[in-house]
């Protein structure tokens, strides 16, 4: 069952919803603003009484995979369990009604809250201080590159590379390029670690800095990252730590003892701020104290117990975001932190590196392993070995959602042909694991015998398999104006888009 | 498990970390029972002071409004807050269509052709649009005109310095302008010269960026309506608590011919084999995942659920609802206005410009006025000295449909001398 | 897809969840108490970590239906939207976290909430004070016998038989026996309306009141009304109204002006109080004045002001229920009073009327219609027309799940053979009825085509059609000890109970 | 729609009420907007005074326990809290699935064979036992030993007089005597012999009721296991606010040979054709719908939510969380009452006798000293002699979870003269 769109059932009939009234007798808009300022066009949102919203909204929820339901193996996305409590957190009056320009004797409480997740984040991490303002992992790879650049530029040095290894996510060159920053690309060696002889010849004094994530996109840790960190910081580039798999070490080792001299978080990975089916998350950079002059203002301040706001930060980047970033998430973050405490996030990381290698051991029969184990938190397999059966990496994908499985990331990281990117996280059981993998079995063997079932699926979901390369064909069509139909949004005249 | 994959402990399957680097655990105290978290967070929470809605006057970019109960309701399913981004289309319809119907709402309430799935907040959507028309026109010099947010203009000042632009306030747009941003109304509450001000652009050869409140826009002529390339703004006061600041949503939404530089995930509309009808992410190669350091931005995990929340307030409101909120906003707001302005000393800050439901006002001893208020119970205007030099003593106040004819009465009746 | 039982789903493995610790140097149970008053079985329960039995109730929830979802459109039962306010008024701290021990001074809100509750609620159906003690409409049906008979009693009157229509709902003749009377059925006429003649012929200086609902069950209006109070009164028996069909006529006419003496009535039919799977309700009983004395202490007394909890009431029946009743039923109900307003319910009573009018007139061509129009706010159909196909009201209703609506109610009233029970209620939309009405045009024209389709529905929901017969059978065998599995409970002996 | 139905207006619909009886409307203010209505509503709320979990003391019947945010989450499904009882079982196997947990947890604390679907609270529970124990017995007498639940009490007599069944208070049981029911701890919190109870009430010929503490029996031997033919009690510590007294839940289980006298819904296993599992009603020939006046009970909508709500709690403590919970309650109210006894003038009112987390203290003024405690913003402990003239001066104290250790000490502060 597809659902109609609000516009599409949308009604006359309906009344508006009762509201306050003015109570007072001021002027009302037509009354003073000239003509040509107000609205012309009549404001064609849709009108439906609170049952039917509530009803669309509901049909439209269960239309949807999500971790409260599914198990969602998504590689590099950390899709964990995201307590409840923390959504009571967040929700608090004290929190949600805080108007962010109050006075500082009123907000003590949310300074202290960010001032003590700023402490433990740089306990986790191993850095100096870490801002909380960035509104999500690329936001965040972005700030930490600008405070990099400024780092630079604080000593004359004009360096204009970051290099990137192949397995990096997209938002590290997107990211690099946005500060300004070329881009260069470092090659995998056949082990899926960062080459250290191609790092070795990309290196430069025109290098900023290079980007890694540790365990790399493979879900392997990388080695030789003390020779790495080395070699970079030898050059006098910096070394930048892309924080999504951090889930794979809280506890057992931090990416700042690794030599890293900035780092990102993505608390709705790590910390179970919840995804909201595609943010709003948070991306908090922590960094060790040559770049400490550089962080965004404002900053948390405490002394002798009283909390501040510091924007007198004369070397400060500047501000990345309004305010003082998305400040709900971080309540979230914080009151997963004090649950768990040191212990709990360390039992966590260990429990996401056995329930990976577990599965990934279940798995290794069915599907190509490129790369050699033991794994961190997560696995990237290949659907390479079913070829010759036409079988490709998203058909698994979508055999997987017909049993009620989301699908791993498929196609990433880019150096693994059709690659199966699994990541169970800890708060998924022995049975969910072994029954995931019997589901991949049973599609393997399937690629086998008849192939073609494979690419019929999904077939039990409300729509199957949706043709995007028709739709981008249509979208063509309206950019270009030889179609009326929008495609990226209802209009009448496409009557309902369908 | 272990056995399975044939280890003795989990160490076995650490051996790929430097045992130099190995820890024995986190410097953080152990963890807490859910009780204790929350009693420990609490006290927290209680540590703040949260001024009741009604006796709230301030605004400056965070405005309290009526959030109808049926949002929450929506957002807190967990089948919505706790899904990914939709990388899986058929397994996400629910929240791939909620977008597709916050996309095609914005595009409504702007008057412009397309919107996109949705930004951090007003600020980075501000700084997201300069680089638009940086790419699209090839000058990489943005214009600043009058009153905006001044955290807006921080953070494109910060992103602009990246790319190499330059941010110049105030002055006339010329060839080497590659777009003129402006806010409407403006960051004090004022109504600029909206049209004037994009045809300066365009006839300079620039884009006109238009940063609009969305509920004055059941009011105020819609950006595409006078022209304007691209429309942002922050997206607060659709259904979104102040939270100190964040999490809240900004929209961007454009015209037609500037849609492949657009950032961030867009939502369309596609078909199975069976022709039904189903969404999916669309236009992807404008995006990092796909065209990487050539993307039209870094931004992958953006801020669905906010967009979802919006979409259920429109939606709640519909065309009278919404209509009536400006209203009562705007009626409030001149009824205050009339009321201060014959406070001894008291005077509007700019008597010939137009407001809509924010104000400037110039208030004697401003800091121990509003201080008086805090005392009160009251969070009172805004002091905007703070960032302007030039407006020393000019505080905006706000109205909404949460401050009653009472609530003013009281407001009035605090700053007595 | 069904779903195991918690106790299916546990694991050893789990640990307990993280609770306090005891923190003082107090003795544990095992110090201090005596062997044999200690537990000495293991308690047996499921052990589920968190995720999991989120996932869990998920599933589960996903197996209902409910108004939040699918028209619901249960005869008798005044499925209505529940707006989300409500829920919100009743969970705010100020309410929920109240103590019913607390001094008076410190719960005033909460009384004065019960206090303007009773007024409006008196407003609605014409009554002079209202008892907000009882649980549930049947507690309120028992709670107005018991003053009724407390009435009589004080008047030394020896009154033993309750008058109960053969239309009336089961709870009526059972509330009328638990509270000590005889029950004596009073026959329906041909109209669907009492037959005065039979209601004549069984009162008699015996009868202490008859229970009558008002639009009956049939959904008609009993247009004697008047005569028929004027009948019971001139006896010396008293008149009940039972308030599950208020929704009819808020604000058009009230029980109070027909002549009932007692009135109870459903907040959570009426007032839009949730009905959480079966509960809780609340049905407070309003009276007038010559039943006040007997109203259960406390009631709630309002002077200057000040608010009062009075026990000293000598002739009252006593208490039916610990503390003061379902009071966070109250605060939603009030919550919904207030935002409806006289306006609003009266608004509400006129479309419910509507509604059912308007469907009872679409189906009506499709179902046997016993009795004339119109009707009020909800109607009786038969499926009797259908006699011949072997096809029953069951499996029409079962059918209807099968295309997403609940079924109405089914062989209720008693008097209708294959009476099929529908109350559209004023919160659904034109469109709703007229789906709900194809519906039944479809399987009323499959019933004459293809009868032995319906026997097999419903097919797309998670189970079949449940044999409830072989059920009961092995029940039986549990009680009567011939079979060791409870059926009604788990246990390991049933292996899942499966 | 009037014209569908052949209609000129509302009017023509309501032929059937006699003219006199029509209205012109309600005498109630017109409906307010959501903003408003919640207003109006926070303003009552916040005429209450709430004190804070972990310095409330005062028991009685309603506790005060750390509710885990999970049994809300769950609670709040519009799935569930929006769904009607369960007639039509194959839509409603959520529901029906989770009646049949909460009956088998029942089952399990209690160690009884069988539990109902859940009753209105643990008053009407005792009345519904008691009127169990009389059809079975044929007896009309019941006694109450010991310090039951005033409330419970009085709802017994209530129903009772209804049936004309006689209320004692004590007294050994004899052949008139349908039941004896004992509460188990008593309403002061003192440990009553439950074996010597149920072995008199057995050999009378009687029936043996056991009202508990669902908390304390993951202490306490459950009536189960000293052969009580009913246990009952109210199940708002599993998971439940005190929200001023309700709604709770009821509980009733029994023995097996009791069950068909059992009042109101029961689920058990059913099978569809091709054998795949789900639940039911059962036994429906007991209830009220089926045999009306020779029902078991009248009940109807019962407390299914609330048995929801229980069901989520025990599922989320699992045996070793009850027994965590029950042993911290029972340390810290010996803690405290060790330190009570030490006040001047305070001592134990029953020195003798065992209690779990509740006990009666002797309290010299006790309303001054209560009253005192709440000026200092703590909930005190119920002064008892409101019920009992016997108990002048005694005041019960309770301990659970949420009183951490620090809180004990600021009462034992407070109370220092
Ligand atoms: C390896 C890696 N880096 C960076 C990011 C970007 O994080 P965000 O989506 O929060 O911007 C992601 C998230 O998808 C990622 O997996
Ligand atoms: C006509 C009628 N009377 C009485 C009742 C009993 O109400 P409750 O279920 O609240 O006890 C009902 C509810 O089903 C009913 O429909």
């Amino acid at each position: 069952m597809t659902e109609p769109l609000s516009f599409e059932l949308s009604r006359p009939a309906v009344d508006p919803p009762r509201l306050p009234d003015a109570e007072v007798s001021g002027p009302a808009p037509a009354d003073v603003l000239p003509h040509d300022v107000l609205r012309s066009h009549p404001l064609g949102l849709p009108r439906l009484s609170e049952p039917e919203i509530m009803r669309h909204y509901s049909r439209l929820a269960s239309l949807n995979y999500s971790i409260s339901e599914n198990f969602y193996p998504l590689g590099s996305c950390t899709m964990k369990y995201n307590p409840v409590v923390n959504e009571t957190a967040a929700a608090l009056p004290g929190f949600a009604g805080l108007h962010p320009y109050q006075d500082e004797d009123s907000i003590q409480g949310a300074l202290e809250l960010m001032w003590r997740l700023e402490r433990a984040l740089c306990a986790v991490v191993g850095v100096e201080r870490v801002t909380l303002q960035p509104a999500a992992g690329a936001h965040g790879e972005w700030t930490a590159l600008r405070m990099i650049a400024a780092f630079h530029h604080s000593r004359n040095e004009n360096r204009t590379e970051v290099l990137v290894p192949d397995s990096a996510h997209g938002t590290n060159p997107a990211s690099a390029a946005l500060s300004g920053f070329q881009v260069v690309e470092v090659r995998s060696g056949p082990d899926g670690r960062i080459s250290l002889a191609d790092l070795e010849s990309k290196l430069s004094p025109r290098t900023a800095a290079l980007m890694l994530t540790n365990p790399n996109t493979l879900g392997l840790f990388e080695r030789e990252i003390l020779d790495i960190a080395e070699m970079v910081h030898a050059t006098g580039a910096l070394l930048y730590y892309d924080g999504a798999n951090l889930n794979a070490f809280m506890g057992i080792c931090r990416p700042g003892d690794m030599g890293f001299d900035a780092v990102h978080m993505n608390l709705h990975k790590t910390f179970t701020t919840p995804h909201g089916g595609g943010g709003p998350g948070a991306g908090p950079v922590g960094v060790k104290a040559e770049l400490v002059p550089f962080l965004p203002a404002p900053t948390v301040e405490r002394t002798n117990g009283h909390l501040t706001l510091d924007y007198k930060r004369p070397q400060s980047i500047g501000r990345v975001r309004s305010f003082y970033g998305n400040f709900g998430m971080l309540v979230r973050a914080y009151t997963y932190i004090l649950a768990m405490g040191g212990d709990g996030l360390s039992q966590a990381s260990q429990d996401a590196v056995l329930g990976a290698n577990y599965l990934r051991k279940l798995v290794e029969g069915d599907l190509e392993m490129p790369h050699e184990g033991p794994c961190m938190h997560e696995f990237v397999a290949s659907a390479h070995n079913l070829h010759d059966s036409g079988v490709r990496a998203l058909d698994i994908a979508k055999a997987l959602l017909d049993k009620h499985f989301y699908a791993p990331t498929v196609y990433f990281p880019l150096v693994v042909p059709e690659a199966i990117m699994v990541e169970p996280t800890e708060t998924e059981s022995k049975d969910t694991l072994d029954s995931f993998a019997a589901a991949i079995k049973e599609i393997v063997s399937r690629a086998k015998t008849d192939p073609a079932s494979l690419h019929a699926e999904p077939t039990r979901l409300p729509v199957g398999r949706l043709d995007e390369v028709a739709a981008a064909r249509r979208i063509n069509a309206y950019l270009q104006g030889t179609s009326d139909d929008p495609v990226l949004r209802w209009s009448p005249a496409s009557d309902g888009a369908s | 498990m272990l056995e399975t994959i044939g280890v003795d402990s989990i160490n076995d399957l650490l051996v790929d970390i430097p045992p130099s680097l190995r820890l024995e655990g986190l410097q953080l105290p152990a963890g807490l029972s859910e009780f204790e978290t929350m009693a420990q967070v609490s006290a927290l929470a209680a540590r703040n002071k949260v001024y009741p809605d009604r006796l709230t006057f301030r605004g400056g970019g965070i405005y309290r409004r009526f959030i109808p109960a049926a949002v929450a309701a929506v957002t807190s399913k967990p089948e919505f807050y706790t899904a990914y981004t939709p990388y899986q289309a058929e397994a996400s319809q629910g929240t791939l269509q909620a977008i597709f119907e916050y996309q095609s709402l914005i595009a409504e309430l702007t008057g412009m052709d397309v919107s996109n799935a949705s930004l951090y907040d007003g600020a980075t959507a501000v700084a997201e649009a300069a680089m638009m028309a940086y790419v699209h026109t090839g000058r990489n010099e943005v214009i600043v005109s009058g009153y905006v947010h001044p955290e807006y203009v921080q953070v494109l000042r910060a992103f602009g310095e990246g790319r190499g632009i330059k941010v110049r306030k105030g002055g006339e747009p010329n060839k080497k302008t590659a777009a003129v941003i402006f806010q409407q109304p403006d960051f004090l509450g004022l109504l600029v010269d909206a049209r004037a001000i994009t045809q300066a652009a365009h006839d300079a050869g620039a884009l006109a960026i238009a940063c609009v409140d969305p509920i004055s826009l059941a009011i105020l002529a819609p950006p595409g309506e006078y022209g304007a390339d691209i429309a942002v703004g922050e997206g607060q006061q659709l259904g979104l608590s102040p939270s100190f600041g964040g999490p809240h949503v900004g929209f961007i939404a454009c015209r037609k011919d500037l849609v492949r530089k657009l950032p961030g995930r867009l939502v369309g509309v596609a078909h199975d084999a069976q022709g039904r009808r189903g969404f999916v992410l669309a236009l992807a190669a404008r995006e990092q995942h796909i065209r990487r350091e050539k993307a039209t931005s870094n931004i992958c995990t953006n801020h669905s659920l906010c967009a979802l929340a919006a979409a259920v307030y429109l939606t709640y409101m519909g065309p009278y609802g919404l209509k009536q909120v400006a209203d009562v906003g705007f009626r409030r707001a001149h009824a205050l206005a009339d009321r201060l302005k014959t406070l001894p000393g008291w005077e509007m800050a700019f008597p010939d410009r137009q407001f809509v439901n924010e104000f400037p006002v110039r208030v004697p001893k401003a800091p121990a006025v509003l201080r008086k208020l805090a005392r009160k119970g009251i969070l009172g205007g805004l002091d905007v000295s703070r960032w302007f030099r030039e407006l020393k003593g000019v505080v905006t106040f706000t109205c909404t449909e949460v401050n009653d004819a009472r609530a003013i009465d009281e407001l009035i009746e605090a700053l007595q001398p």
